[in-house]
């Protein structure tokens, strides 16, 4: 790593697992998030001139190992380590004392502690472009769509994985059973997964929720998907989160999984721009990190999402602090400030792929919204427009009154916003 | 020659140990028949039987490791049908095994010292910092089997892994384990099996020297003619699970029963 | 140095039944201490400190707490992770309960609440035994993780179940040992005095009474109770405080390694995980539960960096899959060359040093 | 290492007839790579003959036994130095299971039995390597119930849980079920009544005069073993220190002094034996 | 109160109410346990006849499913494929053999547990190295949908694991039958050393009874593959095997059907009618705590060899 060392360029790591139990899932993540950034260096030469130098650990989707992996590279490269994205809401956990304490921003697109998103309080975290609760938010609008306006009396089960991750959604969903008056069904499911027939049975053929949603992650997606099916409950009322939607899981669970939904943040397939430039720059040259058909799936998308975040951080930051490799706390202002809109997506082709975003020092969400897809048996379809989650109507405070509890607990005195630049 | 006309200063007493008509089954087997002797004060009763006969089993029923069906035991005055192995030895009954039931994983002075737990009352706090009773206790102890090893002459190997030493040492070192207990009754399971001439010798000696210095009560299972007829005050001898006798060895010896049942012929050059 | 005991006379039992009755022993050991004390954290990186050391005693202790229970004991454990667990949610719940509490206390009665715990998970190894008895214990293992994932009290109704420390100084001092502000050399000092002092204790346990009432448990429970060893009383004896060290060790991690936990972090991997240890580094034996933590904790960790310190870039899924057959390999390996773990290798070493330069 | 001279008692092994059908030559065994215990032990045994190989506890009877019978690796030890042959053939070079199917078979000291199966079951299982059909292996299963009719009685229960003399019976019937040319008997008598004893070296001489079967009797019980071998090896800690015709070695002194309890032609009692040393060290 | 009416009257009520629906949840838990003896028969295997409590059962499991998936992507014919990732497994118990067993002859049986803890890292890093982490699927043409049978909804595919496990036994029962092996397994077991002293080849035997458990495992991996999609996941299958195992008993084969479809129906019928009193996620320590009690009317498990005590 000396070498390295000498070498100036802006040090990027990458804390991904490409083995364990959920590698399956980890591995076209991390591809993305690899590949965008060597598509940066292959085809702009770096960000803003500054090449990027970006190294992987595999943390196995352990917590402990996580932060081994964030404890060995949160000072390489000339700068120490840009932007942490660990891509385990348990690792979040672990790692939000230490990116304080080290003054690293960490970028958990999609998974973490939603409340992170109040930016008084976690400066250091940020949650964009959505969080658990918010999709939670939007499947229910989506579910209230199907219903026609009505969710009152009908009930909607909830599958999750029985940890810090799947447990995220459930205060939304009950506030949320509370106001539309419709009945919440509790379902965990312990880690890995691999059993899921009792709760099928109670959900198919017992409780029979019009409507059933899925917070799992690795074997737990295809088990539950394949168990659905075995009871015979409708696919097309079965939705799963973001990390409950990719081929993987409803390739593994074979032809049952046809009619599956799933919420998403961002678009499915390989016709965007930026994948065309992936082909041309990398996959053609044979740069690629993954197999060259793994380029437009789910995850590898949101793999290669999640690094556009980190890129455009630091890119903000370059605007202000000159274009060099940065420190962390610069680039932490670089991400707090961040604006995807229309125009900028356009530019970094992203159109169709991602729906703006903008965040603030208070909002370190920035107002992503959520796509409701469908797996037709070979392809995941769009069955609904970008559904913006009800921020301002309640998640908001949600938000700050989570985030306050947090502070108090832990000592933290809120920065003021109105003074910040 | 019996022991009854000897000149040490051994008084055989009354009655210790009470056997009445115990029997003992195992699923079909039946190891023990309407079993009754006595075992008095200072004495060596010795029970002899061919293989198969019960003579273990009767030990583990007196010492409570087997729970006879009928009978009970009268030890020091107070009879009983059953109890937990471990309340025996507190009562200061100890023994010896036929198959060597050393602590394969502990040096010999640990093992000799396990016999001392009974008498060890420290709490673990005072021994986690060794430190107060703890310690003294640890040294107190350790001295008086220190007493031991150097009677039983196993110095050189207090801190050998027992499960090293060969097997003569091992039933050496399991004697020193029980008398560690300062026993009252001490019951001997073929003790001298496996050894020569020459260490038989030497444990008789000690086994005497116990059963004279400290005036412990001796019951010895042995196979070997030989020692049992000279050591013993008194022999019962059973054959598959009945008694066929209980008398002074010269009467034993004597005995055709016993002589048909076990000795055979060719017992005395057997010795 | 030659190490021999020559000339070393023990005049009195006292001095041979010191821990070290060797000289040369005793000047090791104090080395080693001086260097853990003073030379490492003057002169180790952060790194090095926080993820490998930190893990490295925290295990340490969890091991030398199951080296008493299956080690010495012979009752062979996979709760490890529940106990841990436990004394880490009670760390948890007594520090945010009593803010007033000294941490030092915390831990410690949080090791006591574990032992409880152990006692209670104890009671069928009455009449349970061997890899039986194991697997029951798993119930433990999977029970106690099932309730502090599931009872919000543990968490203080936490949405995310993930506990974490709260910031807390050393006795008579505004020394932070837990929570963010806290310096991992402070961490590190603080840990390591734990271990120090809680593996003193063990090391006397073990060579005392109550120790020799485990083994003789462990070589034979029958004939340990003919002998008048109260079978109950030890085992539970043995589960009890086997518990108190896993329950400081899981206080330790959630407090003082990672800062913070989901019940995840003690599931029963990590169960096995300290087994292995344990074995590896030698049942029955102290100086064993150090071996075999660091070489389980610091293996790994080497073998993946390897490559990287090699200056060879191979990508990671690879070095993770290879790390494991190595790993494997190597455990199979120290087996086969002394079934009797590494302590016991250690032990041939020194007799070997002793008859150096003759063979035999 | 320097061979201590050997006393030899009577002629030499080499003056007997034949040449052996197992030797041992000047082998030294370690266990644990650091506890020697065998120190250069050399023997014979001959075609038909039974050698009796005596000695102290911990003299190295069993290790020597083992070593023939290639057990020792079980036991983490190893023949560091010598060489041991059977009918010419370096035995190092075979597992104990292709010295089982030659005809070489130990009954190891403690019995060892297979608690879980029963007597009979534990017999049966000596006969694993051979090949000559279920009757001929039932022919002598009911040979060895004729020998120990005790275990006919017990032949349904576990082995576990036989007494001690039974399971010793076990542990030589089995072997017997193996139809071996040398047996290697490790303490045979232990722990086996009297009259037992006489019946199994009965036994013994029957199998050898009968079915030519050779054996190496490892014995503490010296007296019968002389009765009943014809050489005879003393081993002392790890090294033979006397060897000769099993007859001349019971009039040596020595051996009767300390091995057969005889002083003066004629047994003294247990009960006075080296009185003066417990005089001494009860002063 | 909530809670013990939740725990003392509700499920009684549903059962009563809903006897169909409870009989689905029984013949689930049957069929689920059915897959659990799969994995718990090589277990058995193994520790009947070494002694042996081989922890890695679950790798083996996943490295024959691996191969199997494996050859089957390279386009060979499925049957081919089953019967090359057999040679595998054949190959993978020799060299186990070779290199690991055969040097710990006689050692307790704490270490042989260890040894088999190397194995299992290494068969986990060598099967992801050779054949990847991704998913792979694994369809044998067996229907998923499930058919009504009265209102009762059964799993065909879990039918036919069943099928196939109940094969499974009477194969290896006979294989045991063989009383000549059979005897020599079970003396390997008690007592390494004089097992080789009577001339058992510990080699052979052991290097047969680790075939056998690598085929037991390649049929296992084959179902739970098919069922899951072949994936590092499936090595976890082994802890739903172990309560099975205890409960059973270590050494018998029967016992771990039985055991199987004991805790099966258990924690199914536990989850279901119970989960809710206990906030759900049950099953695991619950089949646990199920085992524990049967251990404590029965050390030695149901059908288990019985522990000699003896002095
Ligand atoms: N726990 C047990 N279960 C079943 N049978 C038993 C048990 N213990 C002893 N037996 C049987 O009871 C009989 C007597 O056994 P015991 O060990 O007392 O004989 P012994 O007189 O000691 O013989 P030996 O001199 O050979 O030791 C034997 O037939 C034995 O098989
Ligand atoms: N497995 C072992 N590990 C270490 N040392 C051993 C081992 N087995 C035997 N020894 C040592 O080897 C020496 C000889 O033992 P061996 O058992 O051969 O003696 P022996 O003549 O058979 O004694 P006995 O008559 O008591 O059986 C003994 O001193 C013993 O300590
Ligand atoms: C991060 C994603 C991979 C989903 C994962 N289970 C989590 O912790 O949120
Ligand atoms: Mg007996
Ligand atoms: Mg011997």
């Amino acid at each position: 790593e000396q070498a390295k060392a000498q070498d100036a360029g802006q040090y990027v790591p990458g804390t991904v697992y490409r083995s364990g139990p959920y590698a399956p899932g980890g591995i076209p993540w991390a591809n993305g998030y690899a590949d965008y950034f060597k598509l940066l260096n292959e085809r702009d030469g770096g960000i803003g001139g500054v090449p990027i130098i970006y190294e992987e650990c595999d943390t196995a989707y352990s917590n402990d190992k996580g932060v081994e992996c964030y404890e060995k590279m949160k000072n390489q490269g000339p700068t120490g380590a840009s932007v942490f994205q660990p891509l385990s809401t348990g690792i979040t956990y672990a790692l939000i004392d230490r990116v304080k304490a080290d003054e690293i921003p960490m970028i958990t697109s999609g998974l973490g502690r939603a409340d992170a998103s109040d930016g008084t309080v976690f400066p250091w975290v940020f949650t964009l472009p959505v969080t658990y609760w918010a999709g939670a938010d939007a499947i229910v609008q989506y579910i209230d769509q199907q219903e026609e306006g009505s969710l009152d009396g009908k009930t909607i089960a909830l599958v999750y994985h029985d940890s810090a991750y799947g447990k995220e959604p459930i205060n939304t969903l009950e506030y949320l059973a509370e106001k539309h008056g419709f009945k919440l069904e509790l379902f965990p499911v312990a880690h890995p997964g691999l059993e899921q027939k009792a709760t099928w049975l109670k959900i198919g053929r017992q409780i029979r929720p019009d409507w059933t949603i899925m917070w799992g992650w690795g074997v737990m997606n295809s088990t539950a998907i394949k168990e659905a099916a075995a009871v015979g409950y409708p696919m097309d009322r079965f939705i799963g989160n973001w990390w409950a939607g990719s081929e993987v899981d409803v390739k593994a669970a074979g032809g049952v999984s046809k009619g599956y939904l799933s919420a998403q943040f961002h678009g499915a397939g390989e016709d965007f721009k930026v994948l065309d430039d992936v082909k041309k720059h990398l996959v053609e040259k044979d740069l690629n990190a993954g197999p060259d058909e793994e380029v437009g799936d789910i995850l590898y998308n949101r793999g290669l999402i999640s690094a556009v975040f980190t890129a455009e951080g630091i890119a903000k930051a370059q605007e202000k602090y000159g274009q060099k490799p940065l420190t962390g706390e610069q680039i932490r202002w670089g991400i707090e400030n961040i604006n995807l809109d229309e125009a900028r997506l356009e530019e970094l082709g992203l159109t169709g792929l991602l729906d703006p975003v903008k965040l603030s020092c208070a909002d370190h969400e920035g107002g992503g919204s959520v796509i409701i897809q469908q797996w037709d048996g070979e392809n995941w379809k769009p069955v609904s427009d970008w559904i913006s989650p009800a921020r301002d109507e309640y998640l908001r405070d949600m938000y700050e009154k989570s985030a306050a509890d947090y502070a108090a607990e832990k000592g933290i005195e809120p920065r003021d916003c109105s003074k910040e630049s | 020659m019996s022991a009854t006309d000897q000149d040490t200063g051994r008084r055989i007493g009354d009655t210790v140990l009470k056997v009445d008509n115990i029997s003992l089954s195992f699923g079909g087997v039946r190891a023990l028949t309407d079993i009754s002797f006595t075992v008095r004060e200072h004495e060596i009763l010795s029970i002899i039987g061919p293989n198969g006969a019960g003579k273990s089993s009767m030990l583990n029923v007196i010492n409570g490791f087997y729970h006879p069906q009928e009978g009970t035991i009268t030890y020091k005055g107070q009879a009983r049908s059953r109890m937990k192995p471990h309340a025996a030895a507190r009562q200061g009954i100890a023994r010896t095994f036929q198959n060597i039931a050393l602590f394969k994983g502990m040096s010999a002075l640990d093992n000799i010292m396990t016999g001392r737990n009974t008498l060890m009352k420290s709490n673990f706090i005072s021994q986690a910092l060794y430190w107060g009773l703890g310690q003294k206790e640890e040294l107190d102890h350790r001295a008086f089997v220190e007493r031991i090893v150097d009677f039983l002459e196993i110095e050189s190997i207090r801190k050998t892994p027992v499960g090293r030493l060969p097997y003569g040492l091992q039933k050496r070192v399991e004697l020193g384990r029980a008398l560690a207990a300062q026993p009252e009754l001490l019951l001997l399971d073929e003790p001298m099996a496996g050894m020569n001439v020459e260490e038989k010798e030497d444990m008789c000696r000690f086994i005497l020297d116990v059963n004279d210095e400290f005036g412990t009560t001796i019951v010895l299972i042995e196979h070997d003619m030989g020692v049992v007829m000279d050591i013993s005050d008194r022999v019962v001898v059973l054959d598959y699970g009945r008694k066929l006798a209980e008398d002074t060895p010269d009467a034993v010896r004597a005995n055709q029963e016993v002589i048909d049942a076990y000795l055979g012929v060719s017992h005395d050059d057997a010795a | 140095m030659l190490y021999r005991e020559a000339g070393q006379f023990k005049t009195s039992y006292a001095k041979d039944w010191a821990i070290f009755p060797i000289a040369q022993d005793r000047i090791v050991v104090l080395g080693f201490l001086a260097i853990a004390f003073i030379a490492i954290p003057v002169l180790s990186s952060e790194y090095f400190l926080a993820t490998i050391l930190m893990p490295f005693l925290v295990m340490s202790m969890a091991a030398i707490g199951l080296n008493l229970l299956t080690g010495y004991a012979g009752q062979l454990s996979l709760g490890t992770g529940g106990f841990m667990a436990t004394g880490a949610f009670a760390a948890y719940k007594l520090s945010t309960m009593f803010p007033g509490m000294p941490i030092e206390a915390v831990f410690l009665l949080s090791g006591v609440v574990a032992a409880f715990v152990g006692i209670l998970f104890g009671i069928p190894s009455l009449r349970i035994k061997g890899f039986y008895l194991a697997v029951a214990t798993l119930a433990a293992q999977f029970f106690l993780l099932w309730l502090f994932n599931k009872v919000g009290w543990f968490t203080n109704y936490s949405t995310s179940g993930v506990i974490s420390a709260p910031p807390r100084t050393i006795l008579f001092t505004d020394i932070y040992v837990t929570g963010p502000e806290a310096s991992v050399t402070a961490k590190y000092l603080f840990a390591l005095t734990l271990v120090a002092i809680l593996a003193l204790a063990a090391k006397n346990l073990v060579r005392s009474s109550i120790g020799r009432r485990w083994m003789a448990i462990r070589d034979m429970d029958i004939a340990a109770e003919i002998i008048g060893i109260k079978p109950l009383q030890t085992k539970l004896s043995a589960f009890a405080i086997s518990s108190f060290y896993c329950g400081v060790a899981g206080a330790m991690w959630a407090f003082l390694y990672t800062g913070s936990v989901e019940p995840l972090a003690f599931d029963i991997n990590r169960s096995f995980q300290v087994l292995f240890m344990i074995i590896i580094g030698g049942l029955g034996s102290i100086l064993g539960s150090f071996l075999g933590a660091g070489f389980i904790i610091a293996l790994p960790i080497l073998l993946t960096n390897a490559p990287h310190l090699l200056g060879l870039n191979i990508p990671v899924d690879v070095i993770s899959h290879v790390e494991y057959m190595i790993f494997g390999a190597l455990i199979i390996f120290f087996l086969i060359v002394e079934p009797h773990g590494l302590a016991r290798l250690w032990q041939i070493l020194k007799e070997k040093l002793r008859l150096w330069p003759f063979p035999h | 290492m320097s061979e201590p001279a050997v006393k030899v008692v009577g002629e030499a092994p080499e003056a007997q007839a034949a040449t052996p059908i197992l030797s041992v030559n000047n082998i030294e065994v370690i266990y644990d790579h650091v506890i020697l215990v065998l120190k250069g032990v050399s023997l014979q045994l001959h075609e038909g003959g039974i050698t009796a190989l005596l000695g102290a506890n911990g003299a190295g009877k069993t290790t020597t036994l083992k070593a023939i019978s290639n057990l020792l690796r079980a036991e983490r030890g190893e023949v560091t130095k010598g060489s041991i042959e059977y009918m010419g053939e370096q035995v190092d070079s075979m597992t104990p299971s292709d010295l089982v199917k030659r005809g070489v078979i130990q009954v190891m000291e403690g019995r060892h039995c297979f608690e879980h199966l029963t007597v009979e079951e534990n017999l049966l299982t000596g006969a694993y390597t051979r090949r000559d059909g279920s009757a001929k292996i039932k022919e002598d299963l009911e040979r060895v119930y004729h020998y120990f009719p005790r275990l006919k009685e017990r032949r349904g229960s576990q082995a576990g849980y036989t007494s001690g003399g039974e399971q010793q019976m076990v542990a030589i019937g089995r072997a017997m079920l193996a139809r071996p040319k040398v047996i290697l008997l490790d303490e045979p008598s232990m722990g086996l009544a009297p009259q037992l004893v006489e019946e199994i070296f009965e036994i013994v001489r029957q199998l050898n005069e009968q079915e030519n079967v050779s054996f190496i009797l490892a014995e503490q019980n010296t007296n019968v073993a002389l009765r009943y071998a014809k050489f005879g090896y003393i081993l002392e800690n790890g090294r033979v220190v006397m060897e000769g015709d099993a007859a001349k070695l019971r009039e040596n002194d020595d051996v009767q002094e300390f091995y057969l309890g005889i002083a003066g032609g004629d047994r003294k009692s247990f009960r006075d034996v080296k009185h003066y040393r417990r005089r001494k060290r009860w002063l | 109160m909530s809670f013990l009416n939740a725990f003392f009257v509700d499920p009684f009520v549903q059962i009563a109410d809903y006897p169909l629906f409870f009989i689905e949840v029984v013949i689930g838990g049957l069929l689920s346990g059915v897959m659990y003896s799969l994995v718990a028969l090589g277990f058995v295997l193994i520790f009947k006849a070494s002694g042996v409590f081989n922890f890695a059962q679950g790798a083996m499991v996943l490295f024959a499913a691996l191969s199997f998936a494996g050859f089957i992507e390279m386009g060979v014919h499925p049957i081919f494929a089953f019967i090359l990732a057999g040679i595998v497994m054949a190959g993978v118990a020799i060299a186990i053999e070779r290199v690991v067993l055969r040097s710990l002859v006689n050692q307790p049986a704490i270490i042989l547990f260890m040894a088999t803890i190397g194995i299992t890292y290494f068969l986990d890093g060598f099967g992801q190295t050779l054949w990847g982490s991704d998913v792979k699927v694994l369809d044998l043409g067996i229907p998923q949908t499930p058919i009504d049978v009265g209102g009762i909804f059964i799993n065909q595919f879990d039918l036919f694991a069943a099928a196939v496990a109940g094969g499974l036994v009477l194969v290896l029962a006979i294989f045991f039958q063989k009383t000549r092996i059979g005897r020599a397994l079970r003396a390997v077991a008690d007592d390494h050393q004089a097992a080789l002293s009577v001339g058992i080849p510990l080699k052979t035997i052991w290097a047969i009874v680790w075939t056998v458990a690598g085929l037991v495992g390649l049929v296992a991996g084959a179902m739970w593959g098919a069922k899951l999609g072949v994936q590092f996941s499936l090595a976890l299958v082994a802890l739903k095997a172990l309560p099975v195992l205890i409960l059973g008993g270590f050494t018998s084969i029967p016992g771990a059907i039985v055991g199987g479809l004991i805790i099966g129906v258990g924690e199914k019928v536990a989850e279901v009618f119970w989960g809710g009193a206990f906030g759900g996620a049950i099953e695991d320590w619950f089949a646990y705590m199920l085992a524990l009690v049967f251990l404590l009317f029965r050390p030695q498990g149901l059908f288990g060899e019985k522990i000699i005590e003896r002095v």
